[in-house]
């Protein structure tokens, strides 16, 4: 192999690996938004039920 | 200090009672002190420096089995609540815990160098001494790492496997200086050439001790 | 940091990652000594930069959160040691990939290989135990810990390192670290390299950390709602 | 009015989404005694950790001897006796090597006549040299007793005390007990039925889902504990 051949896997490796954590990344971000999803489900649900409208989770500053 | 005497003398006696911590420290260092012999091919290698690599291995594996024996004392009945409830600092019971540990590391290092001279066909001689004090920092710093470490390790999912994980690296250094340092000793080199090795170990268990004093009180507390 | 921001920081790094990209392949001249493979320096040592100032953090934020005992900090600690762990293997990849042309190993014991492996392994540690117990303030109580004493044991490591390979000196090691930067082009490809990843970093860790903290506040909602539920239940 | 000694505001566990405890508020004034019934798994023994200062709690606060419950110093710990289900004893030291280290832990100042007074006082005198592990369940539990109150506790925090326990030890542990509400110290226990304790004054409290209900002194418990004083009066 010669030397150029290294230079470019150096590199390649380097936006790989970036790539890869970067797909981590979205990924849990997708994840966290299903969960903020069903939360807000959750969330109507309680509001609908008779008789609990003074009972909502205070905000959050 | 009176709490330190106690729980130091209280851990004493649970071994002198049982014995299973010395015994366990000494079997697993006689056994890895063979395993680096037929490893090393003893014969051949050059002695004191494959000697005292084959002992630093010991000292590391026997260390972490002390740490953790030290603290294992108090799983039966959840001892280690009731000393949360007294009236003790938990800095005190780190120091405490450290101190069985060094003891317990200690006793299983004498019966290792004993083996060590005999495996590697070393004499004993007056060289032997010069190992004494950078042994004593060495264990001295593996004990304060992993008695630390080990009260995380402790209560996690993966549980004593992720001692050596957290310790080993962390203890890299003192690792390097002890085995060069005692390399150097066994095979007979000027003091002068040990010092650079000495003060790496001194500055890694001042570091070291000095952590684990401050930080033990986040690590036993429960949740 | 608002959103805006954040956007503007990732085009920016994005754009000058393109620029420096193009000054390492096109526009640098080749260093005589080590030919063309010399040229992985120019994102070899940003990567370590950037991992050095992760793992920095980590142990910063370590103290804060035994300090101040707020979640924040713990996330902080989250997100700095993951990205660290990421640039620290870069680091270890691309200086393989350069030693192998240059010295003809994949690895050798030299100072600098040596003290980032054992920060890789340091700090993989501290990412296993960071998965290996749940999400609780226990463990974030463990992770700050580790964190700290990670760090106190850099300037050791790199201490001990040195003086191990100095007392032993490799035959492999010819020209070491030393890298003459002759041409001033190369200072200029090496500043805006270190400068785009700079900035990735902190894009990178700004987003990190807010999709943590984003995480954190959606387990209190869940929390609050649970606990609003139970008192609707009541009745 | 004497300051309490435990007051908790809106007091509040969750793990996870699991709310264990919730909108805790409890107020103990010296020398009172406080038992919680619940179901198993109800949340009274992350209640008493909390109180012990164990635990954090994740909402609101608890204020033991005026003080927050996750800052008591030694000093404050010192006044503190726990006696729970795990006996916080050494298997392999003897019984008298378990209250002579509890009491040098204390610093109290003759741990030897303190802890040979203490075994005589469980009734364990005769078991001293004997290993905790050699020991009966309520032999055990008699000694963990001994643990908990070798400091003269002003705060006691019983984990559900007489749980599978033989009545002689039941009647130890009892009698322990009153002789310290006597002295003036406060009791927090936790049971799953209201126990039947003589001559000893009680609120009750339920814990159910998550929250402590004051139980109205029923004349039922009031008979009971009359009937159970003339009783003992009757010698049974």
């Amino acid at each position: 192999m010669d030397h150029f051949t290294f230079l470019v896997a150096a590199y390649a490796a380097i936006f790989v690996v970036i790539f890869l954590y970067v797909l981590f990344v979205w990924r849990r971000q997708s994840a966290l938004e299903a969960e903020l999803r069903e939360m807000e489900a959750r969330l109507k649900e309680l509001i609908e039920s008779p008789r609990s409208d003074e009972e909502l989770p205070s905000r959050h500053p | 200090m009176a709490a330190f005497a106690a729980i130091l003398r209280k851990d004493l006696r649970l071994e002198l009672r049982s014995g299973e911590s010395t015994v366990a420290l000494l079997a697993i260092s006689l056994l890895i002190l063979v395993v680096m012999v037929f490893a090393l091919d003893a014969s051949r290698a050059r002695g004191a420096e494959s000697a005292a690599g084959a002992l630093w291995v010991a000292l590391v594996f026997s260390g972490m089995l002390g740490a953790t024996r030290a603290l294992l004392a108090e799983r039966d009945n959840n001892c280690i609540r009731g000393l949360l409830l007294s009236p003790i600092e938990p800095s005190t019971l780190y120091a405490a815990k450290l101190a069985a540990a060094f003891i317990f590391m200690a006793i299983a290092e004498i019966g290792s160098v004993i083996l060590m001279v005999l495996f590697f066909n070393l004499n004993f001689d007056i060289t032997l001494i010069r190992l004494a004090p950078i042994l004593a920092l060495g264990t001295l710093g593996f004990a304060a790492l992993a008695t630390l470490l080990a009260a995380i390790s402790n209560r996690t999912r993966m549980g004593d496997l992720l001692l050596p994980i957290l310790a080993v690296p962390i203890f890299v250094p003192a690792l390097i200086a002890g085995v060069k340092a005692s390399a150097s000793a066994l095979g007979g080199t000027p003091e002068s050439a040990i010092a650079e090795w000495l003060k790496i170990l001194i500055a890694f268990d001042v570091l070291f001790v000095t952590a684990g004093y401050l930080l033990f009180e986040y690590v036993v507390r429960e949740d | 940091m608002s959103s805006m921001v954040r956007k503007g920081l990732g085009y920016l790094s994005l754009a000058l990652m393109f620029v420096a990209i193009f000054m390492v392949f096109d526009w640098v001249p080749t260093e005589a000594e080590q030919g063309i493979a010399q040229r992985i320096f120019y994102f070899h040592v940003p990567c370590a930069w950037v991992a050095f100032a992760a793992f920095g953090i980590v142990a910063l934020a370590g103290i804060l959160y035994l300090w101040l005992g707020e979640r924040m900090w713990d996330d902080l600690g989250y997100a700095a040691a993951e990205i660290g762990m990421v640039f620290c293997t870069l680091v270890l990849l691309t200086g393989s990939l350069w030693a192998k042309p240059i010295w003809g190993v994949w690895w050798t014991w030299d100072s600098r290989l040596t003290t980032t492996f054992i920060l890789w392994l340091m700090y993989g540690g501290y990412l296993l135990l960071r998965s290996s117990a749940d999400d609780s303030p226990q463990v974030a109580r463990f992770a700050a810990v580790v964190g700290i004493v990670a760090a106190l044991d850099v300037p050791v490591v790199i201490v001990s390192v040195r003086l191990w390979r100095t007392i032993h000196p490799a035959v492999l090691i010819t020209k070491t670290g030393e890298h003459g930067l002759e041409d001033p082009r190369m200072v200029v490809a090496l500043l805006v390299s270190l400068a785009a990843f700079t900035i990735f970093f902190v894009w990178l860790l700004t987003l990190r950390f807010a999709q943590l903290r984003a995480r954190t506040r959606l387990h209190r909602m869940g929390q609050e709602i649970a606990l609003a539920e139970m008192r609707a239940g009541d009745r | 009015m004497a300051a309490p000694v435990v007051e908790t505001h809106e007091l509040g566990k969750t793990y996870g989404q699991h709310h264990v405890l919730r909108d805790l508020d409890l107020r103990l004034l010296p020398g009172r005694a406080i038992f919680i019934v619940g179901a198993n798994g109800a949340g009274k023994s992350t209640l008493l950790r909390i109180l012990a200062g164990l635990s954090a709690p994740t909402a609101g606060r608890a204020l033991i001897f005026g003080l927050d419950s996750r800052r008591l110093g030694p000093r404050y710990r010192r006044r503190i006796g726990m006696l729970a289900h795990q006996s916080y004893l050494y298997p392999n030291l003897t019984a008298r090597e378990n209250l002579e280290f509890c009491a040098e832990l204390y610093a109290i100042s003759d741990p030897r006549g303190s802890a040979a007074r203490w075994l005589e006082r469980v009734g364990l005198e005769r078991f001293a040299e004997r290993r905790v592990r050699a020991l009966s369940r309520g032999m055990e539990q008699r000694l963990a007793a001994a643990r908990a109150m070798i400091a003269d506790p002003g705060l006691l925090l019983l984990d559900e005390p007489f749980a599978s326990l033989d009545s002689e030890a039941v009647q130890i542990i009892m009698s322990l007990i009153r002789e310290a509400v006597a002295r003036g110290a406060s009791l927090v226990a936790s049971a799953h039925v209201v126990p039947e304790v003589q001559d000893l004054e009680f609120e009750v409290f339920d814990l159910a889902r998550a929250t402590l209900t004051r139980r109205p002194p029923t004349r039922d418990s009031a008979d009971a504990g009359r009937i159970a004083r003339l009783r003992s009066l009757l010698g049974r």
